[in-house]
């Protein structure tokens, strides 16, 4: 197989229509990741209730692969446990969108470190309380 | 939003044949496709086309035909100027600028990995190398200065004949990259002072895979592709007859052209760069403000990242690019531009339209319709707007 | 004598580009003319359009997609392949035949001023190489073999498997020129044992100026030309789109059509073999009496010279060559026939026929009618008859 070329249609349309947009006023877990200089930042607000994702939001600067699983990873933590999101791997966003070609694969890890980074940030804050 | 057009606006990546360099390469096929090193009739037909074609290159740029050698494009070009030079100069430094083309730079590097020392010129905020610089670089071991006629991404016009001047009383060879300057401005060897010139037919109109290196009379340089005697045995390999009939076809179009095109594409550009940076806020132009090609605009938005315009233009129907299309698969920011001293997040944010040919009115229209809507949406989901 | 028709019979030089092939390519030129690199849709088209012709070359010579790499002709892929292999390997030697086309004994001679030693394996009278004296020459230091698939002048196909064992046995890589023997015998990396392998469009009904490097994964060489990421960054320049389409179309029909077309051109080959031999005297077969190229005759007429015979058959419509076109610019005698032996006189009054698609047996009984004719008029008035 010669390999990926371009965004699937799946990618497209969570890249021209991003669900689940904006910040969480007051979050109950807040993850960012990547860095401006490389071209990429990405951040997760979660609203948690009862060890379930009650809303989970993102705000992201960076490419259309980025964009796209930040959609992507955000609707598939939406009702989930804690634990079970935190099983969510970088894999897994890209089998839900059709996969990504090869040089965007790290765009897919940065969108399961956000959700890990939020749930992580909501489970520290736990232990203090 | 919804398409409404198809709008191609990367001419400076490539460009469409132009129907007549199309006829003009057709025949050469699979009617006269002799190879031009045999003897027989169809050979000669051949060898004639070829040489035709290097008169039409030749004159385009001020040369004598004895100086045009075909090569596979630009690339190759730019490989065999600098590695011809420096297998035969007689010192182990070189001096480039920062903004090349990676056909430059990464040549460059592979230089250095193989001892030699090379100095990057710095260059100005809008792109421009200072020839004081180079002045200060150059040392009794250089054997070839080498800057770029025109940037392709940002479009900064070079003061190349200053440049080479400064190479001239240091007897040093310059080579410049043309690849972006042919049909865009008068490009004359004599008085841009050079000994070496590149360009490549797929940036004018002519076919992709095909290129010319201008090689000034006297000046000493090895081959680089070695094999059989074709080009007077200083660039093997089967000549790509068609591909060079394209070639000579397409410069004689693009130069006879360029006293209506030119001020038409300058148009155009002054009216888009104008209508973005009236109607988008938080925004800049890269490159030079008058000393620039006249088909580049090259804007950068806060807070955003270029490839998402991109994807959202495309599927406006509107084909751009962020810098050069050889490093839209990296993800490092724009070479060109951090060099210029833009933060790289503002790189990063960087769209780069370049007008042609088949560009009009209605074209400049519709991406100024749609690009605001573009930048809002992408800022509304951007981290960083709201820490600015 | 007077001329009764055209007949091309020089396909070892080039061959026209199949009717197919054009089609397959004209798209490529004005409407799907994106750049490869480049992110929209067009961008994209183009780019599938070469990642179908990488699979297609791929599937025609046993390799995988990854390990083919698009240049722009047979004489870059052995320059690359070779120079490459030299950068990257730890040591100076390399062993190559004598009879290898100028791309590879060139591109030799050029690494030998820069300090490599060449072994030139010798042949034997047909033009072969004997492969223990791989064995003998490979040293601690070795850092390439390379032998040609097959000759392009007098047609021997050589005993490559067996070079390529001894080798690997050394664990240096081996290099093939298979610019001839792509669409006239089955050729497979892994049977062959091939680590690169050079193969060049225009020699099986593709365009000239496009070929390929077939690199097996995990052979280490430098890249050739720099600059751009194109080709997952080891071969820069954008690609020459519709050349790789027509490249991918043609090897796709010459492979496919070789059960029917190899045995048809053997036959017509012997025809001509045998009636050159048999009608004129004084006359001998260069090359391998049954290890030949099915479309390859080469003979060498005593006392007279190969140009003149080429003239003579020109002017009633037979286009023929000497030896290898690149090399019909010089005056010396062909290196590959001195080289099996030859004596100069004999190698200077050779001619090449080489048989093709558009061939019929009316064009070999045209050869074989006039040739016998020419061959007379030009003894006649030789010098050298007499002396014999
Ligand atoms: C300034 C410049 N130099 C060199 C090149 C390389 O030319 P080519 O694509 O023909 O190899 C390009 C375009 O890709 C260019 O814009
Ligand atoms: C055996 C062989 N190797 C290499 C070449 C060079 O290929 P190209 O003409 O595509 O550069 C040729 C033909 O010219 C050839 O016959
Ligand atoms: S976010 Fe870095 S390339 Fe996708
Ligand atoms: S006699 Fe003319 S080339 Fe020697």
């Amino acid at each position: 197989m010669a390999e990926q070329v371009g965004y699937s249609q799946k990618v497209m349309e969570h890249f021209m229509n991003p669900h689940n947009v904006g910040a969480i006023e007051n979050p109950d877990g807040y993850g960012k990741v990547g860095n401006p200089v490389c071209g990429d930042i990405m951040e997760i607000f979660i609203k948690v209730k009862d060890d379930v994702i009650e809303d989970v939001r993102f705000r992201t600067f960076g490419c259309g692969s980025a964009i796209a699983t930040s959609s992507m990873v955000t609707d598939m933590a939406r009702g989930k446990t804690l634990e079970e999101a935190m099983a969510i791997t970088r894999d897994d966003v890209a089998t839900e969108l059709d996969g990504l070609p090869p040089k965007k694969m790290h765009c897919s890890n940065l969108a399961a470190d956000a959700l890990h980074a939020a749930i992580e940030d909501y489970r520290g804050k736990q232990k203090k309380e | 939003m919804e398409r409404k057009r198809t709008v191609y606006m990367d001419h400076a990546a490539t460009t469409p044949v132009r129907p007549e360099v199309v006829e003009a390469m057709n025949p050469y096929f699979s009617e006269r496709f002799g190879n031009p090193s045999s003897l027989y009739a169809l050979a000669r037909e051949a060898k004639e086309a070829i040489e035709e074609a290097r008169e039409a290159v030749a004159a385009a740029i001020g040369a004598t035909p004895e100086e045009i050698y075909f090569t596979s494009g630009g690339t190759e070009a730019d490989n065999w100027a600098i590695k011809g030079a420096a297998l035969r100069g007689k010192g182990d430094h070189i001096v480039t600028s920062a903004i090349e083309h990676h056909a430059v730079l990464h040549t460059c590097e592979v230089l250095e990995k193989q001892g030699y020392r090379v100095t990057y010129l710095p260059v100005d905020e809008f792109g421009r190398v200072e020839p004081a610089t180079v002045e200060e670089a150059i040392t009794e071991k250089t054997v070839l200065v080498s800057v770029m006629a025109a940037n392709n991404e940002i479009g900064t016009i070079q003061p190349v004949r200053a440049i080479a001047e400064v190479a001239r009383d240091h007897k040093v060879p310059f080579h410049t990259d043309a690849v972006q300057a042919i049909g865009a401005f008068p490009v004359d060897v004599d008085e841009m002072g050079a000994d070496l010139l590149a360009l490549s037919a797929h940036k004018f109109g002519g076919p992709k895979g095909v290129g010319a290196l201008y090689v000034r009379r006297g000046t000493r340089i090895g081959t680089f592709m070695d094999g059989g005697a074709q080009e007077r045995g200083r660039r093997a390999g089967t000549e790509n007859v068609p591909g060079i009939v394209g070639l000579g076809r397409a410069i004689e179009l693009a130069v006879a052209g360029m006293p209506q095109s030119a001020p038409r594409l300058a148009a155009m550009r002054d009216r888009l760069i104008r209508g973005v940076l009236d109607e988008i806020p938080d925004t800049r132009l890269n490159g030079h403000p008058t000393e620039r090609l006249p088909n580049n605009v090259n804007v950068a938005f806060r807070y955003i990242e270029g490839e998402s315009i991109l994807l959202m233009l495309d599927a406006l129907g509107i084909a751009a690019s962020t810098g050069s299309a050889c490093t839209s698969a990296s993800l490092e920011p724009s070479h060109v531009l951090t060099s210029c001293g833009l933060p790289p997040e503002h790189a990063h944010g960087s769209l780069r339209l370049t007008l042609g040919h088949r560009n009009t009115e209605d074209d400049v229209d519709y991406v100024l319709e749609v690009l605001p809507g573009i930048i809002e949406r992408l800022r509304a989901i951007s981290p960083l707007r709201g820490e600015a």
